[in-house]
């Protein structure tokens, strides 16, 4: 039914040890980073930042623990589709209250509701 | 212009139309009805005659036709595409003329709690039925005390929910005088169905009276004797003492007049101007020695109040030595009321 | 072909026709193994998105409400966040690592590893652990149990207010003051407001003045009787929320960019209670619900995670994989990474608030 | 009709087999050989006994509270209580939650997509047999927990459990919405499975654009069920938090935001809705190709539709909210992408209609129902363009206007498509025939009451009739009444189809193979199918190359000739 014919090696990629290590040091690494830049005052541009790194971060752990770089594509796509319906999701969210924080009046005009 | 189209009356489904924005509404509703009756009766229409016409002869019939033509495909998406489009923007204008409050509106502002309405105006003056001027643009902003209820008038096609926590704004114009159905569109419990209120138009004499009649719990009582039930009821005394000790905040004996020091060394004379803001936006002019912690009365103290505050503490200050407000009048106080009378 | 046995841990090596690991209805050991990975992948996106609606609740305070978080993030350790960040990522080596050896075949390597691995898991939840107790000693849980959690604009507990006031004002003082040098995590623990630093009394007492004055301030200021119609405000642009000036100067960094490198620092790194207002001392407590939300659904998932591992490490111990048969560790793996892949963004998120 | 002729009339292939053969359904023996069965046939029988009684509990709601309202209008009745209003409230509330959640979500992919997906593929069973398996016994948790919010004390909140109501009420909110989030895992799986079986399990030579367009449909519903399920989950769970732990998050008492609520659940709730609407419009493909006896007009133009509708309604969810104070600008973006999702479903329209042209129609049963498909959803995909204007929205929203459009969508179209599907597949779901008339006169029934309940709410909400009132003005007293009748009529006809499907399995007549003439891979094997689907791997081509099937009045169904399907096969690709 399958026209997938392939014997029963070589299913998946090994990662080489180096490899492992390597992906993991940079990630420490990263890790002091980013701990590292808090005591540095860059204001608003210290979040944008903080969300670099861990992008890097989180793309080392995928591409390389795993094993995305060595995937079928889609597996990638279905990863990446996922934070464009977020990134949607968050965005619009965001823009709107945003946009309508304006009409919030402190909380203490609001009474708590009975029951 | 505006006025004239919504003298449409009512059409085929619509209850009449009797507000400004209305006859633009009605004119796309319309617009739209009529469309969909074209490709209801076009798509049905051509349903039914291929059903007739292609019925099954035989069931050994092994039919063929065309599978595929990306021509038709474009030709029969285009035609939806394009009064979509005029639907949208024609809807957005409708909608923007229905949200953007014209400037000088008269203000109504709107409670809704399980399950009632209150209507509160300029000076003060509050009703479970809204009545309005006719002709008149009536902003109106929403506020909750429980959950989210909805603002709707059929007639005038206004609605806007009405949530906690948050003033949302809406307006409209009545064109007739007459009596229309109030209802809260947004469910809300076991009343729901009980919140229908009236809306009552009507002339901008009627609405004058109506509301003079309203204002009489002003009457006879001096600003003063108003500012001295305030700090009692809103809780100012908590931390206002009147008798020169300070307490959490600087005690009101002998504020007015004096002159204040604030956190950052900044002096300043304690007069009317400046008792309003301490009210409405206390973190503004903190007094050395105290720490920023007064919430706002934004929003919950009416301007009359205000004024009564004000000349409440002119009465206990040995800084102060001029003359005191006359009590209140019987009708609307003008300030900032923005009255109906005020626009001709 | 019509093999009826889908127990895919069975003991045994897939060299004939039909191996017994492979299910009915796969023609190839590798269509199953491709599925399932195709299959966790599914299902690491629902996380994604299942974690996204925290991030959005987070995006959406933290956008609107600045200086609420930069305030509560003071009752945080970012040594420990990060900690634990160290042990998580060192869990994730182990457990490709694990995979790599279950790919060739290296029965003890793998169990090893996967061992290390639950270890991890161990750690981090203790971690987790020593940081909740701390919050929980300060009075910082979810909802209504929160110190800074308001019934009808009063605050329920002001005594717990209080000390919890001090105790994150003396943090936010003495934290940048010392540029975490002296922030060993067992500092945080082990004392409450009193940090061994030489200011530190200083600091406890300021922090416990301000968190007293602030007690009965709250206690008293609020409107004993809150109007059943609200005032009148002269027109529909008066009303605004209240904007006191540390409010406005933080709001501006956030809006104007371009000129944000300029802000002098201590708007930013010390807001202390006072700094916020009204309305937003009332909203400290939602950055708690949120903190418990992200961390507590995380450690859920660590929790559940660390089942997985054990699950894999007796399967594994049974001999039931080998170099023709690792899917269930590959596909565990990726959960695991998962896990770890969300806590790399909450990090950031939730410890280096600046 | 002897067994031998049977299999002489097939051409050998796949074809009926004797009463000694078995069939998944007496396969093996024993409650618990189906409670713990991973047969996707299996579980799709188990789904449909339980969604349907789900069915019928939502159902009996509804025609309680339209009698309620029908009541109120009498004259000689007592004037409203508060009981009646609590009693009322909780109908509406329990009727949209259990309808929607466990009736028209499930309804067609777990149901119809768990019998015939496997099937279409040639394949023995979905991806992932025991996690199939799991969803429903999430789905059986979740129903339970929700017969536990019936019994302890109900719930009022409607089923979009606003806040702060929500938060406030004394209702079994918790409860709900962790039945709710249960449910939603049980989607949540089955989404899963069915993304993993279409991309592994499809045969050797059938592509992408070889599937059946029904596989297209259930592909695009299941990016939507994988995507936007987690989203509730997460609302449900921090809802859940305020109602115990008052987190705050939702609740403006406690510094949150109520708006922010909406946002998270349409999110969810409005790719929902074409989780509802997109399986059907899936068999709608189906059964236009079959009844037409021809290849399906502009087959890509209907599957890509059904991917883009899945992902443009992502982004339309804030037109929920036009009225809530959400902002101008938010209302303008939402209100354009909403526009922008009528022109796949017009694309849909016109290419069924297309496929008809030139066809040869059958008016079987099934293919009533596509008509009546397509008479329901013209009307509801019109009346959202209203819904789509601003302007018009703001007059429209929470008032019967939106009730009935979205009950033409929701139940007018989604329930014809289903019992469509139920009658196409029946045949090959249980080996019997259904009686013909009886089906007929049901579909006239269901047609005929379905529209008199809701034309009408389209003109009362239009006058202004607002939504979840237990009471109203006497001027919307007519609208009420009729619409009520007609609610009867609609369950009368509802009746008639379960009656005729009960009466099918007993008495039933025997059914051959391919009663339709459908070359989708189902009817490549015998009626009811094998415990692992195909006696042999059936041959792939053309999904609607209908052309080598040949009607056989001996046994009233079509049998093939595969020498000839595979010449045709060779002459499609010259």
């Amino acid at each position: 039914m399958n026209a997938h014919t392939n014997d029963d090696h070589g299913i998946g990629h090994v990662s080489p040890i180096w490899m492992l290590l390597g992906v993991f040091a940079l990630l420490i690494f990263f890790t002091v980073l980013t701990v590292a830049v808090t005591y540095v005052d860059l204001g608003p541009a210290n979040i944008w930042i903080a969300l670099a790194v861990a992008v890097v971060k989180g793309a080392l752990v995928g591409l390389y623990f795993m094993h995305l770089r060595y995937d079928s594509p889609f597996n990638s796509l279905i990863l990446v589709g996922a934070f464009l319906f977020l990134a949607v999701f968050i965005g619009i969210a965001l823009m709107d209250t945003g946009e309508y924080q304006q009409n919030i009046s402190p909380p203490d005009t609001v009474r708590p509701v009975a029951g | 212009m505006l006025a004239i189209l919504a003298q449409a009356e009512k059409t085929l489904f619509l209850p009449p139309a009797r507000s400004t924005v209305a006859g633009a509404h009605d004119g796309l509703y319309n617009f739209v009805l009529w469309m969909s009756v074209f490709w209801l009766v076009l798509i049905a229409g051509v349903m039914i005659y291929f059903v007739i016409k292609y019925r099954r002869k035989s069931p050994q019939d092994k039919p063929v036709g065309p599978t595929h033509s990306t021509a038709i495909e474009l030709g029969w998406t285009l035609p939806p595409l394009i009064l979509v489009m005029i639907i949208f923007v024609w809807g957005f204008r409708g909608f923007m003329d229905m949200n953007q409050v014209p400037n000088g509106a008269y203000q109504v502002l709107v409670s809704a709690s399980k399950w009632s309405w209150t209507f509160t105006y300029g000076g003060g003056e509050n009703d479970s039925v809204l009545h309005v001027p006719v002709d008149t643009p009536i902003s109106l902003v929403l506020n909750s005390t429980d959950v989210i209820h909805s603002f709707y008038v059929p007639d005038f096609r206004v609605k806007k929910d009405v949530v906690p926590g948050r003033y949302n704004k809406t307006w409209f114009q009545a064109t007739e005088v007459g009596e229309y159905n109030l209802f809260c569109a947004e469910y809300c419990g076991q009343g729901h169905s009980a919140m229908v209120t009236k809306v009552i138009v009507e002339s901008r004499e009627d609405f004058l009276a109506y509301l003079v009649e309203r204002g009489k719990w002003w009457e006879g009582e001096s600003p003063a004797e108003v500012g001295q039930t305030v700090w009692v009821e809103k809780g100012c005394k908590q931390c206002h003492s009147v008798d020169g000790v300070d307490g959490t905040g600087p005690t009101w004996k002998d504020v007015f007049g004096s002159e204040r020091k604030f956190a950052d060394g900044s002096p300043r004379v304690a007069d009317e101007e400046y008792i309003r803001e301490s009210v409405l936006n206390p973190g503004k002019n903190v007094v050395q020695g105290f720490d920023n912690v007064m919430p706002t009365f934004q929003g919950q103290i009416k301007d009359p109040e205000i004024t009564g505050v004000i000349e409440y503490l002119k009465s206990i200050s040995t800084h102060y030595d001029g003359q005191l407000l006359e009590p209140f009048p019987v009708s609307v106080p003008a300030e900032n009321s923005g009255s109906p009378g005020a626009q001709e | 072909m019509s093999s009826e046995n889908e127990h895919t841990g069975d003991t045994g090596h897939g060299d004939n026709h039909h191996p017994a690991h492979l299910a009915h209805h796969f023609e190839t050991p590798e269509q199953q193994f491709e599925s399932g990975k195709l299959g966790m992948w599914v299902f690491l996106a629902t996380e994604i998105l299942m974690f996204g609606g925290l991030f959005c609740a987070y995006a959406i305070y933290r956008g609107n409400h600045q200086d609420v978080f930069l305030y509560g993030y003071g009752a945080l350790d970012k040594m420990w966040g990060a900690t634990n960040t160290v042990v998580l990522l060192a869990s994730s080596l182990t457990m490709a690592w694990g995979v790599r050896a279950a790919q060739k075949g290296q029965q003890k390597l793998l169990l090893t590893m996967l061992l290390l691995t639950f270890m991890g898991g161990v750690g981090f939840m203790c971690i987790k652990g020593v940081e909740y107790k701390a919050k929980w000693d300060h009075h910082l849980f979810p909802g209504t149990m929160n110190a800074f959690y308001y019934e009808g604009g009063q605050p329920k507990y002001p005594e717990k207010l209080e000390h919890a006031i001090a105790y994150i004002d003396g943090r936010n003082l003495g934290g940048e003051a010392h540029g975490g040098g002296g922030h060993a995590p067992a500092g945080h623990e082990a004392g409450d407001e009193a940090a061994p630093q030489e200011d530190s009394h200083a600091v406890e007492h300021d922090g416990s003045q301000v968190g007293d004055e602030d007690a009965r301030h709250l206690g008293s200021v609020s409107p004993v009787i809150i109007p059943a119609v609200f005032g009148a405000p002269a027109d529909v642009s008066t009303i605004k929320p209240p904007a006191s000036p540390a409010d406005m100067g933080v709001n501006d960094a956030v809006i104007d960019q371009a000129g944000a490198v300029s802000m002098p620092s201590a708007q930013h790194t010390q807001v202390l209670w006072n700094d916020l207002s009204g309305a937003e001392q009332k909203k400290v407590h939602l950055f708690f619900g949120i903190y418990f939300m992200m961390t507590g659904l995380h450690g859920l998932h660590v929790l559940i995670g660390m089942v997985l591992i054990a699950w894999l490490f007796f399967k594994a111990r049974a001999g039931a994989f080998s170099k023709d048969y690792f899917a269930p560790v590959d596909i565990g793996g990726l959960y695991w990474h998962l896990v770890d892949l969300i806590w790399i963004f909450l990090f950031p998120l939730l410890y280096l608030i600046h | 009709m002897s067994v031998i002729q049977d299999q002489v009339k097939s051409g050998g292939y796949g074809g009926q087999h004797g009463p000694g053969e078995t069939n998944y359904i007496n396969h093996s023996k024993g409650v618990l050989s189906w409670l713990l069965t991973l047969d996707h046939k299996r579980i799709g029988l188990m789904y449909m006994v339980a969604v349907i009684t789900a069915f019928l509990g939502g159902g009996l709601c509804a025609i309680a509270l339209r009698t309620m309202l029908y009541l109120r209008a009498a004259p000689d009745v007592a004037p409203i209580t508060a009981g009646t209003q609590d009693l009322y409230n909780q109908l509406f509330t329990l009727h949209g939650a259990i309808l929607v959640f466990m009736f028209i979500i499930p309804a067609v992919p777990a149901i119809l997509g768990n019998m015939i997906l496997p099937l279409m593929l040639g394949a023995k069973d979905v991806a992932f047999p025991r996690l199939n398996l799991l969803s429903w016994y999430c789905y059986m948790a979740g129903a339970t927990l929700f017969l536990y919010v019936l019994l302890s004390g109900g719930l009022d909140t409607g089923w979009t459990f606003y806040t702060p109501y929500s938060t406030s009420t004394t209702t079994s909110v918790a409860a709900a919405t962790m039945g709710a989030f249960v449910l939603g895992f049980s989607s949540i799986l089955t989404g899963l499975n069915f993304i993993a079986t279409i991309h592994m399990l499809r045969p050797a030579g059938m592509g992408w654009f070889k599937m059946p367009l029904f596989l297209w449909a259930l592909y695009a519903t299941s990016i939507i069920q994988v995507l936007a399920t987690p989203v509730l989950a997460i609302t449900l769970l921090l809802l859940c938090a305020e109602t115990v732990l008052h987190i705050g998050i939702f609740d403006p008492a406690l510094g949150g935001d109520p708006v922010l609520f909406q946002h998270f659940f349409w999110f969810y709730s409005h790719p929902a809705v074409y989780i509802m609407i997109l399986p059907g419009m899936g068999i709608i493909s189906e059964l236009m190709a079959t009844f037409c006896r021809r290849q399906v007009f502009g087959y890509s133009f209907i599957a890509f539709s059904s991917i883009a509708i899945a992902l443009l309604g992502f982004l339309v969810w804030g037109h929920h909210m036009f009225t809530s104070g959400q902002s101008a600008m938010a209302n303008a973006v939402f209100s354009l992408i909403t526009f922008s999702v009528a022109i796949p479903s017009a694309i849909k329209i016109f290419n069924w209609l297309a496929t008809m042209y030139k066809g040869s129609i059958s008016l079987a049963t099934p293919m009533l129902y596509a008509l009546a498909f397509i008479w329901l959803f013209t009307i509801g995909g019109l009346t959202g363009v209203f819904l789509g204007a601003l302007s018009l929205d703001i007059m429209a929203h929470d008032t019967y206007f939106v009730v009935a459009h979205f009950h033409y969508v929701m139940v007018g179209s989604m329930l014809t498509s289903f019992i469509g599907g139920m009658y196409y597949w029946w045949p090959k779901m249980f080996g019997k025939m259904y009686n013909e008339t009886v089906a007929k006169i049901a579909w006239g029934l269901i047609f005929v009451g379905f529209n008199l309940t809701f034309f009408i709410q389209f003109i009362a909400g239009s006058q202004g009739m607002p939504r979840r009132y237990a009471d109203y003005l006497p001027e919307f007293a007519f609208y009420h009444k009729f619409s009520t009748v007609g609610s009867y009529v609609l369950a009368i006809g509802l009746f008639v189809v379960l009656f005729n499907w009960i009466h099918s399995l007993i008495y039933g007549r025997k059914a051959p193979q391919n009663p339709w003439g459908g070359n989708t891979l189902e009817w490549h094997t015998s009626s009811p199918p094998p415990h692992e689907n195909f006696h042999e791997d059936p041959l792939v081509t053309e999904p609607y190359e209908m052309r080598a099937w040949d009607y056989d009045e001996s046994i009233d169904g079509y049998v093939f000739d595969k020498d000839k399907a595979i010449e045709l096969d060779q002459q499609s690709h010259h």
